[in-house]
């Protein structure tokens, strides 16, 4: 009890919680949960953008893609890192991946079917990751701060770059400006959906904001989400997929219709569009990598052993 | 000059074929440190395919650019080695055939930072740092893998046995190769043997694994006269959105 | 008519893209037989499809005949089933997949041979025979398969449950449907079901397989809303031709 | 002795050799490494013209191609069938062609590079297999001369629609026609190895003549393709590959270049360009199928027992 006031004091303090502190089980798990949801989303979320880098339409735009797969690979790199810190593994967090005990972001449920949609991912997945994860970056556990600080720098770059790609595909031939205004209809609502259920039916939301792992409401984010994408989308001469879409002059936002909750819970519960793809591809690098890793431990071990035998001739 | 720009298409053509493979292992590979690194040799590849398309597509003057040859060209226009159409296989597979090219590549980059050719030279002097990382990366894993478990020694052996015919053909000279070599601008494929030999046979010794005695050498990958089955497939998914789109800008 | 060319399109492609997945296995199945059986379907879907998507270019008017919409159109234009874009799998999925297919097939053509369009009633009527054959076979195998050995079992149970939600679209209405229905054309989706259910039930029974409970539809592909990623890949491969040398003819 | 005299003695008179009847072990041994090596041929022949089913250019190429690769499986199954009466079952011969132990036609081990490739190997490769095929419609052993006629039938269809690709490739655009020379250069000589070496080193020609299972030597067949294709391919526009080739008006026939024998070695050895990929494929199919044929079997099993316990209840 004291330890947990104590613990709450310093969070109200704006103190970092490091590894080595005392800290609430409850508080650990629901970290582990977080960064270990946040960095399986870095990996899945590498499939739907490598969907395309075979195809990608110039060798810059490969390039550009490629280091942007890369740095999500090394997005997950830093999460997991981060959240060995809490005393799990690696390994454990990938298993409780593959057999469905921890999810990933929905929005890599939805397929990337034409190059526009790889600008979209940029400009409005990273998008709204980025409005996620801003806040993030002030939360009260050490590890998980630095690691958002660092992922958000290159987030923002990314968006750039998606945006650019749309800005390409909206100005270009007629069939360049339908793609990217298919893009935008078919990933404006998943966008929206991840910031969460509304905030009435968010379940873990109180806690987490008292201890300063999570910073903002779902609805607040999701708003500032969609004024700032609005007029960008303005920009782009594309129109987002909302009838409802408008302009509220009192409260000085856009009022828009809510994404289908519906559709949400089945992405959630397997019935998205690509949840099997996505696991079963992740299944299959795991297990066929089996003795690869096994082998790089093996030679380790043998290594070790070897070095031991010489440090012992050295010694006679 | 057609010699210098048909030589520079084989530069360019083999790193964008295995750029290409390589970057199909985006997302599943064993481990997400070889995700981070195979992306990154991909990107490197790609990187010197804009260098050596790019400086072909000025030697040739019809105004074709980097991506115009990598996107408009058909197979039997390609002149990459066969040994980077081939099929990525498992992990193993991919690693050795990276390493036989590596080992080659880096020879081919140092001689090439003397080339009689200015552009040729500072090409190959930007290239050179990222393949000695390649090289050392693939080397260090041939070895780790191949003095691994029986499992994965035995399909180490089997990928080196199953390209080491297709690395030949990255020795065979021809009168290309001599035109070329007499400019002064790069040295005859054969030349870069003694050099490849003495690393790889280091490496696969460490590695535990037996070199092959078949020096037969495939041909046709970079005379383009006979490509593998593998390439045309490469083309159809790589140049889709500029076929299906030609009066598109990217 | 538009919404007739597109309910064209609807029939036209799915036969299209089947016929394509099926035809990948040729000369890479388990026994001859089937190596035969498969061109054989194959052949007859891609048989449909140029009949369905021949009929569609000339209500569409516009010059377009079978080859244009099949190799010209992009993936968003495609409206197919996704269940017919899903990866072959194993033998077994790429059977559970053309058995679920094939009884929805099956009894939309029996219903289009009275259809209000003559044209179409007689390709329906066409069609119908070589069809008759394929759910005999795909039915005969699922049962074989499904009351085989433990791991058959297994693999066709994992089939059919993996194939199901997509299934379910092949039952979904939409206004397309409606504007045909009411024309006479052809009968609303959901009014196939009864017959399906029942072809599909008792053949699972003997298959002593299980009936997924999941009644979730996906949608997206009859709408072209929203494809799987296979389809992009598929037209890659199959339009390269066409799309590399637009002016050819072959 | 006697026995064989009496058997040379039907052979000499154009007499079928039926599968019940006597013959020579070395004749039956000869006989299914033919038939076998002919039936793995076709097998094996399904891939490099199945490499290009997916990618046919037309709807109408695509079934035509369909119809062709349907009929090379057909024509392994009667060979497969035919080599049966012999003693050997077909599951053998798949397991001898894939240890290795059995051959098949080293031109299956060259790649299909372009479409004009596909009008080529029904040209050239149907066309050299036809030559070799023909006389054997007149071969001693009768279920082997049977379903060489059936083969034959159909091979000839497939030649024609060959031909009638290149037509249309050597008539069309200068990329096309472009195609249809460099399918012509590169099929030419293994076309021209396809009758096997020279007779002076043909190993098995002799006693196979007398036995009336080879009619005619490899030269011979040779000749007689060379003086009909050349023709052809002056029809189509294009040029044989071969500056030595002339016609030679004393000997009624072309005069040309040998095919490279080192080259044919190499492909025998498993140097050639697919060989690898043409085995790893057929082996691929073997060991993915396993669990189907056993399911097969197995529920064959079980329809019989039930079967019999019907019978045995309605005895009772």
């Amino acid at each position: 009890e004291e330890l947990e006031a104590a613990f709450q004091a310093r969070i109200d303090n704006n103190e970092r919680i490091e590894p080595k502190d005392w800290m609430p089980e409850h508080y650990r798990k629901t970290l582990i949960r977080m960064m270990g949801q946040h960095a399986h989303s870095e990996i899945v979320g590498q499939l739907p953008e490598g969907n395309w880098i075979t195809r990608a339409p110039t060798l810059e735009r490969k390039q550009i893609l490629l280091a942007k797969v890369q740095d999500e690979a090394g997005h997950g790199l830093y999460l997991y890192s981060a959240a060995e810190t809490l005393g799990v593994t690696r390994d454990d967090l990938t298993e409780q991946l593959l057999s469905g005990k921890m999810k990933y972001s929905s929005i890599f449920n939805y397929p990337t079917l034409n190059w526009a949609d790889i600008g979209a991912v940029g400009w409005l997945v990273d998008g709204a990751a980025i409005m996620n994860q801003v806040p993030l970056q002030r939360t009260s556990y050490g590890p998980y701060s630095r690691a958002m600080i660092r992922i958000c720098k290159e987030e923002s770059f990314h968006q750039r770059q998606g945006f650019d790609i749309m800005r390409k595909m909206a100005n270009g031939t007629p069939e360049q400006r339908e793609m990217a205004q298919d893009a935008l209809n078919r990933f404006w609502y998943p966008s929206l959906m991840m910031f969460g259920p509304s905030d009435k039916e968010s379940v873990h939301s109180d806690q987490s904001m008292k201890w300063r792992i999570k910073i903002n409401t779902n609805d607040e984010l999701r708003q500032k989400f969609v004024d700032q994408t609005v007029p960008q989308a303005e920009f782009l001469g594309l129109s987002v997929p909302d009838d409802k879409l408008a302009w509220n002059e009192e409260k000085g936002g856009y009022d828009f219709s809510e994404p289908d909750w519906n559709e949400f819970f089945q992405v959630i519960k397997g019935n998205g569009p690509c949840n099997e793809e996505r696991i079963e591809a992740r299944r299959k690098a795991w297990d066929d990598g089996a003795w690869f890793r096994d082998a790089l431990t093996a030679h380790a071990e043998k290594q070790a052993q070897r070095r031991g035998e010489g440090v012992l001739q050295a010694a006679e | 000059k057609p010699a210098l720009f048909e030589w520079l298409c084989r530069m360019g053509d083999s790193s964008l074929i295995l750029g290409h493979r390589v970057s199909e292992w985006c997302g599943h590979s064993p481990v997400l440190e070889e995700d981070i690194a195979l992306a990154n040799i991909a990107l490197d590849l790609i990187g010197h395919t804009q260098m050596w398309l790019g400086l072909a597509g000025e030697v040739e003057g019809k105004g074709r650019d980097a991506d115009a040859l990598a996107y408009r060209r058909d197979a039997a226009d390609f002149r990459n080695f066969l040994l980077v159409e081939k099929q990525n296989g498992d992990i193993g597979s991919t690693l050795m055939r990276q390493f036989l090219f590596d080992a080659w590549h880096i020879e081919r980059l140092r001689g090439l930072k003397g080339s009689s050719s200015e552009r040729v030279a500072e090409i190959a002097t930007k290239a050179f740092k990222e393949v000695s990382y390649h090289v050392d990366r693939s080397a260090d894993l041939v070895i780790r893998l191949g003095d691994g478990t029986d499992e994965s020694h035995r399909r180490m052996q089997k990928a080196l046995d199953s390209h080491w015919t297709y690395a030949n053909e990255m020795f065979t000279d021809d009168g290309l190769d001599e035109a070329v070599a007499e400019a002064g601008i790069a040295m005859r494929p054969s030349g870069l043997k003694p050099a490849w030999d003495a690393l790889v046979d280091e490496v696969l010794a460490e590695a535990t694994l037996t070199r092959p005695q078949n020096d037969f050498a495939r041909r046709g990958g970079k005379t383009g006269e006979r490509h593998t089955e593998h390439l045309g497939h490469i083309l159809a998914e790589m140049q889709f959105l500029q076929r299906a789109y030609p009066d598109a800008s990217w």
